[in-house]
């Protein structure tokens, strides 16, 4: 299992949620499995952000491994100057 | 709009050139001449990219119109080095880190010229205040004036 | 535009006869900048620059004369002239950056009519004369007699100025000009003060003028400022009545630059200030200047 | 000064940490490097832009005809020759970028793009863009977030409809978005404290200043193919927003790297390149746009102004228990503020167990704003680390004692969610609090000023090849635009990791046909990413060496090392072999020897700086004099000290321009009054101290050398610093930038 946190930012989709354990092995099936949980979450998470699997920020992470136990949380994608 | 023939001499060469009456001699040395070392920042005196040396003082090219600098001896970015050894301060800025975009290089190269041809060894105040009229927004100007700094020590040496 | 760089004062006075949408300039620092920002362009540029007379610096047994279009680097650089000059020399040396001071001019500074033009006050605490070549001679007027308010001038078309006189000053006097501006150089004064003092054998003060820049449509002289002066030795109580009356004279305007509030208020600060230096200079105990 | 972790179990380099004189220096005193505008086509006409004189306008008609009959006008474009994206049914963005490139129904900002002009000359080009006929019905204009956000206000867009507010509103407004970060129990937090501060501060926009206007030179082709010269921060993402604009495939585009004068953000995106192609398109000739001072200021990106409300409490002994931060930040013409980043940032220093941060993005009749060295973070910085000072005096606690009693550390779970890693911070501030200049009397009449900054630093994409020449000397060819000596960086790298002379390395940035991929130069991301990929290649190519080495001495790769720049046998048997020895045998070892790596690089390294500064202040005037500056900050590793220091003294001389000066000033018809470097106010020379700098290097766990990013944070403190130095000498307290000597002076009077 692996936790989700999830930011003030998503709370129209995940109501009262702050955290939820699910099972997910990559970021696009935890994406999935977000979704049927959250409707329209999917699209959101989708696009434009960033996640921090363990503390390490990863943009473009859709297809990466989460390994079990792992601590997730859903970021803007950071641009810079 | 007519056209003036214009004959100086710019870095050791007498040249000739045909020029908008009411251009600036920025836009000759660039467009007519092809001395793309010096840069436009502002085309308004506020920047001092298009520093060059006209008589041996230090002026904006952007604020000269072409035509003045007939009989006028000018000297570019170009004509800094000699064919086989950089100035001093080329070589200071070169060696301290002085620039990092470097569009600014060319004018603060120029200005600080006419500054040691004036005063060779200037205090670090003085120097500020001689290059104030060149804008640099990447260095904050520290290793410009230490480089400098460091040239007026070299050529002092040299001399 | 066409371009033409007359060699005598007569030339250059029938090619501004014969076209009337001419324009002189020395250093064109001004000129080119307003041409960029779409104000019409003139028909026909007149150079000044190469007219001997215009750029000529000569020191008389009295006065000097400094021509309309010598670059204002030159009077920094002459060490007779800053020497007797220090206030009017460090206000030439503050129009712009060396690459502009090796254009610009007292008479372009002038007539380019910016109430915030450095040199004027400096110019006008020394009864500074401007000698103004016309179609039918030349007159000579003083230089409070020139700029009318922002960007205009009692001069006509077809006139231009040749030269500046100023007489050397007394003995125990000393000039000053400081300003107030957002950065330290590359700066439009927000205000600009001139003081001249002329100090007594007492070390009172026995000639006094004061001069401001940027707090009105012209610099101007403060009279009630001199007259707290004259006769007073320079203490806090008359620094304290300079400085009103600078205040009191203001007449600015809110714009990007500065509030009236605070022209009103920095324009007392630097009249005390420049009159201090000025008579520090007069008493031979300080050639502090607007630089460190 | 540089302060290594440990220096007993650092790592010791021979190259890496060393000052080599930069690749490309050459050509950049001797003003041989060719800057955007600097090229020159046979053929070649130059291109005017004809702009919006209004803030806010719908267009009724534009009339070409008596540009396009002038002589010498060979093309002359309006949003009609490009594809409406709209109707195309594109992403809302890629809607929004061509219509800031070209205005199609509305203009939305003084200087908004409305046509185009190629012609023989510059000045036939503008003249040409003058004679353009517009017929505008003006519309009322919206400047501030505080005027956008307005009971009935102006709306700029009918169809946006505020995302992240629950339920979603009905009604279109000029708020794009909301963001929201919170932790704990905000009324407990507060509860807890003996002292809170509740404060209010805003900000104007300010530019970039980069010396460099825009420019770029386009050559299309009647294949349907362009070449496009410009200077820029990325010309790969350059070449996709410009296709995008155009409704071409990137492909059809060959984008090469001008030398890029300056950017620091503002030049991450598109605003003359579809036009010049376009305009060559239409010509069938090369063409040359180049952008004048008023046009990038009244044209391109500024950063945002603000206005931000924060209440933080303290405890008497020094713990931040609550902070509630609400930020509005203007956007521009379209959404896409720093808001976000600014609501990341904002309180990440801090260890703060209760609060609520809450951010919007308002559009309103300004350029649209680019990113700007940090994006967000400086804003929103000179907010908290102004109360965080408050509240020190509040306690009257040292303000270093302070942050360091709440400093974020390794494991500390940051404010935007995860926790993190091996983080600097708390060494910046102990740097700077042990510094001479923090231990040194204030002067009489001065004031002595702390803040801190955070920035996350990015990795992302980057592509590098490395070839060895026949002689042994090494090319790096990559595709990151090198704005602030970055190919000294990667050169450094190829020299340690091969153990040849930096002299014997040249980096070459290339076009988008010849290396692959590469984000933007951005986020201070180049050393680390870019760097990574070349030492990458050249490890990858030490392994071909070798295996190179075991063949031509017939042994097994495993009995073959590389030390010093050559392969040896483990026995010592054989005759070392050089760089150039293997380069020389390449053809018979297996051809020539070069490795291509690409990679989207994770691991970036938080960075955080702690700066100190000392102010002389005239009481009179309100004219402060920076006297004394210093800054702290963690490189992680610096790799060529001189351009670390340099990336850290420019972005504080940013920060202290932001603080007394810069601003952008607007009339009240909504028109620009300071498009001018005489009135848009960046420091000179003589306005500045050398600035001290010290640094620390606790090295990134993930990157090879250490490397966190340099490039961003040192611009975040400085108005806090300034700010807080200012109330310390005046006990008055400035909550508007910028803090000029007109505002310091009236709040002197008011101090009374």
């Amino acid at each position: 299992m692996i936790t989700v946190k999830f930011s003030a930012s998503l709370r129209d989709l995940t109501g009262d949620d702050h955290e939820v354990l699910v099972d997910a092995p990559t970021v696009r099936r935890l994406i999935k499995v977000l979704d049927e949980r959250y409707p329209g979450i999917g699209e959101r998470l989708s696009e434009g952000t960033s996640v921090a699997i363990n503390g390490e920020i990863l943009p473009d992470a859709l297809y990466e491994d989460i390994p079990d136990g792992a601590e997730v949380h859903f970021l803007a994608t950071l641009a810079g100057g | 709009m007519s056209r003036t023939h214009v004959n100086c001499t710019i870095n050791g060469d007498e040249t000739d050139f045909l020029s908008e009456s009411g251009g600036s001699l920025l836009n000759a040395l660039r467009d007519d001449v092809g001395l793309m070392g010096v840069k436009e920042g502002c085309g308004t005196g506020d920047c001092g990219a298009c520093s060059v040396l006209m008589d041996d003082r230090v002026t904006c090219a952007c604020l000269i119109f072409a035509p003045e600098a007939e009989g006028r001896t000018i000297v570019t970015i170009e004509g800094l080095a000699n064919a086989d050894e950089l100035h001093p301060l080329q070589q200071c800025f070169l060696e301290g880190a002085a620039l990092q975009c470097g569009v600014c290089t060319p004018g603060f190269l120029m200005a600080a010229k006419a500054l040691l041809d004036k005063n060779p060894n200037p205090t670090e105040t003085e120097v500020r205040y001689a290059l104030a009229g060149n804008l640099c927004r990447c260095t904050g100007y520290d290793k410009i004036i230490r480089a400098v700094l460091d040239a007026a020590e070299a050529m002092g040496e040299q001399a | 535009m066409d371009y033409l760089a007359p060699t005598t004062v007569a030339e250059a006075v029938d090619a501004l006869a014969a076209s009337p949408d001419s324009r002189v300039f020395a250093g064109a620092t001004d000129l080119i900048p307003q041409i960029r920002s779409g104000r019409p362009e003139p028909g026909l540029l007149v150079d000044l620059k190469r007219i001997d007379r215009l750029n000529a610096v000569t020191e008389g047994d009295s006065s000097w004369t400094i021509g309309a279009a010598v670059p204002t680097s030159r009077l920094t650089e002459d060490p007779a002239f800053a020497g007797q000059f220090p206030g009017l020399s460090e206000a030439a040396g503050l129009i712009g950056s060396d690459q502009i001071q090796n254009r610009s001019s007292l008479g372009g500074n002038l007539c380019n009519a910016s109430p915030a033009a450095d040199s004027v006050p400096a110019m006008l605490v020394n009864d500074t004369r401007a000698v103004v070549a016309t179609p039918d001679g030349t007159r000579t007027v003083n230089v409070d007699q020139v700029a009318t308010g922002p960007g205009s001038t009692t001069l006509t078309g077809g006139e231009f100025i040749i030269e500046f006189e100023v007489d050397k000053p007394p003995a125990n006097t000393g000039d000053a000009y400081i300003r107030m501006t957002p950065r330290t150089e590359m700066d439009i004064a927000v205000v600009g003060a001139g003081a001249r003092i002329t100090l007594d054998a007492d070390g009172n003060c026995a000639e006094a003028r004061v001069a401001l820049g940027a707090v009105a449509p012209i610099a101007l002289r403060v009279p009630d400022a001199e007259a707290a002066l004259i006769g007073h030795p320079i203490n806090d109580d008359t620094l304290a009545a300079v400085a009103a009356a600078a205040s009191a004279a203001c007449n600015p305007i809110d714009d990007k630059r500065g509030t009236i509030a605070y022209r009103q208020q920095v324009a007392g600060v630097l009249a005390k200030r420049a009159v201090k230096l000025a008579a520090a200079r007069a008493a031979g105990t300080s050639t502090n200047g607007a630089h460190p | 000064m540089t302060m290594t972790e440990d220096p007993t179990t650092a790592p010791s380099y021979k190259w890496v940490g060393s000052r080599s004189v930069r690749p490309d220096g050459l050509d950049k005193v001797t003003g041989k490097a060719q800057f955007g505008a600097d090229l020159k086509l046979p053929n070649m006409l130059e291109g005017a832009v004809a702009r919006s004189p209004h803030a806010h306008a719908r267009i009724v008609s534009i009339d070409t005809s008596a540009a396009e009959a002038m002589a010498g006008v060979h093309a002359v474009i309006t949003a009609a020759d490009l594809p409406d994206l709209a109707d195309a049914g594109s992403k809302t963005d890629d809607i929004f970028m061509s219509e800031k490139i070209l205005a199609r129904s509305k203009v939305l900002w003084e200087g908004h793009p409305v046509a185009a002009v190629a012609a023989t000359s510059r000045e036939i080009a503008r003249a040409a863009a003058d004679a353009i006929v517009v017929v505008y019905e003006a519309l009322p204009h919206v400047l501030t977030v505080d005027e956008a956000l307005a009971d009935g206000a102006p709306v700029l867009h009918d169809a946006m409809i505020t995302r992240g507010v629950e339920p979603a509103p009905e009604a279109a407004s000029n708020a794009a978005s909301r963001v929201v970060h919170e932790r704990g129990d905000l009324d407990k937090g507060f509860a807890d404290a003996d002292t809170v501060l509740e404060r209010e501060y805003t900000t104007k926009p300010v530019h970039q200043g980069y010396i460099e206007p825009h420019a770029c030179v386009a050559d299309a082709n009647q294949d349907g193919r362009a070449n496009l010269f410009v200077s820029s921060q990325g010309h790969f993402s350059l070449r996709a927003m410009t296709a995008t604009t155009l409704g071409w495939s990137p492909s059809q585009l060959n984008v090469t790297p001008a030398e890029i004068g300056g950017g620091f953000g503002g030049k991450t995106t598109i605003y003359l390149e579809p036009l010049a192609v376009r305009l060559s398109a239409k010509s069938g000739r090369p063409v040359r746009l180049v952008m004048g001072r008023d046009e990038v200021f009244k044209a391109t990106g500024p950063t945002s102004g603000s206005r931000m409300k924060i209440k933080m409490g303290v405890t008497n002994d020094g713990k931040i228990t609550a902070a509630e931060v609400w930020m509005a930040f203007e956007a521009g013409a379209f959404p896409g503020s720093p808001v976000g980043a600014a609501s990341m940032t904002a309180i990440a220093c801090y260890d703060i167990p209760n609060f609520f941060v809450e951010g919007f993005d308002v559009v309103c009749n300004k350029p649209k704003v680019a990113a700007y060295r940090a994006p967000g973070a400086p804003i929103i910085a000179y907010g908290v680390e102004s109360i965080v000072d408050e509240l020190a005096l509040a306690i009257d606690m040292d303000p270093i004692d302070l942050r360091l009693k709440n400093a974020a550390v390794e494991g500390t779970q940051a404010s935007y969610g995860p926790e993190f890693p091996r983080i600097g911070f708390v060494e910046t501030l102990e740097a700077i609090r042990d510094s001479e200049h923090y231990k040194s009397p204030v002067p009489e009449g001065y004031g002595r000023g702390v803040a801190s900054g955070f920035w996350f630093n990015i990795g992302g994409n980057s592509t590098a090849t490395v070839n060895i020449n026949e002689d042994g000397n090494v090319n790096v060819i990559e595709g990151s635009p090198d704005i602030g000596g970055s190919r000294a960086s990667m050169a450094l790298f190829a020299a340690e990791e091969f153990g040849i002379s930096v002299d014997r390395v040249s980096v070459k940035i290339a076009d988008t046909q010849t290396v692959g991929f590469n984000d933007v130069t951005g986020g201070s991301r180049v050393t680390l990413a870019t760097g990574k990929v070349v030492i990458d290649c050249c490890r990858s190519i030490k392994e071909d060496l070798r295996r190179r080495a075991a063949k031509t001495w017939d042994c097994e790769i495993d009995d073959v090392e590389w030390v010093e720049g050559q392969a040896q046998h483990v026995s010592g048997t054989e005759t070392p072999l050089s760089l150039a020895d293997l380069a020389a045998k390449a053809p018979r070892t297996g051809g020539p020897i070069s490795v291509t790596q690409s990679e989207n690089v994770r691991g970036a390294g938080a960075g955080f700086t702690t700066q100190l500064v000392d102010l002389e202040i005239d009481q009179e005037t309100g004219v402060c004099r920076v006297a004394r500056y210093t800054t702290a900050q963690d490189a992680g590793k610096a790799i060529h000290p001189s351009y670390v220091e340099g990336q850290m003294q420019g972005g504080v001389v940013q920060g202290i321009g932001w603080a007394f000066n810069e601003e952008y000033i607007h009339r009240s018809d909504g028109t620009l009054d300071n498009p001018s470097f005489l009135d848009y106010r960046i420091p000179v020379a003589s306005d500045l101290p050398m600035i001290e700098t010290i640094i620390v290097e606790v090295p990134n766990p993930n990157h090879p050398y250490g490397v966190r990013g340099v490039g961003e944070a040192g611009i975040v403190p400085p108005m806090a610093a300034i700010g807080n130095a200012i109330e310390r000498a005046t006990q008055c307290r400035l909550n508007n930038l910028p803090m000029s000597p007109i505002a310091l002076l009236d709040a002197i009077n008011r101090r009374g």
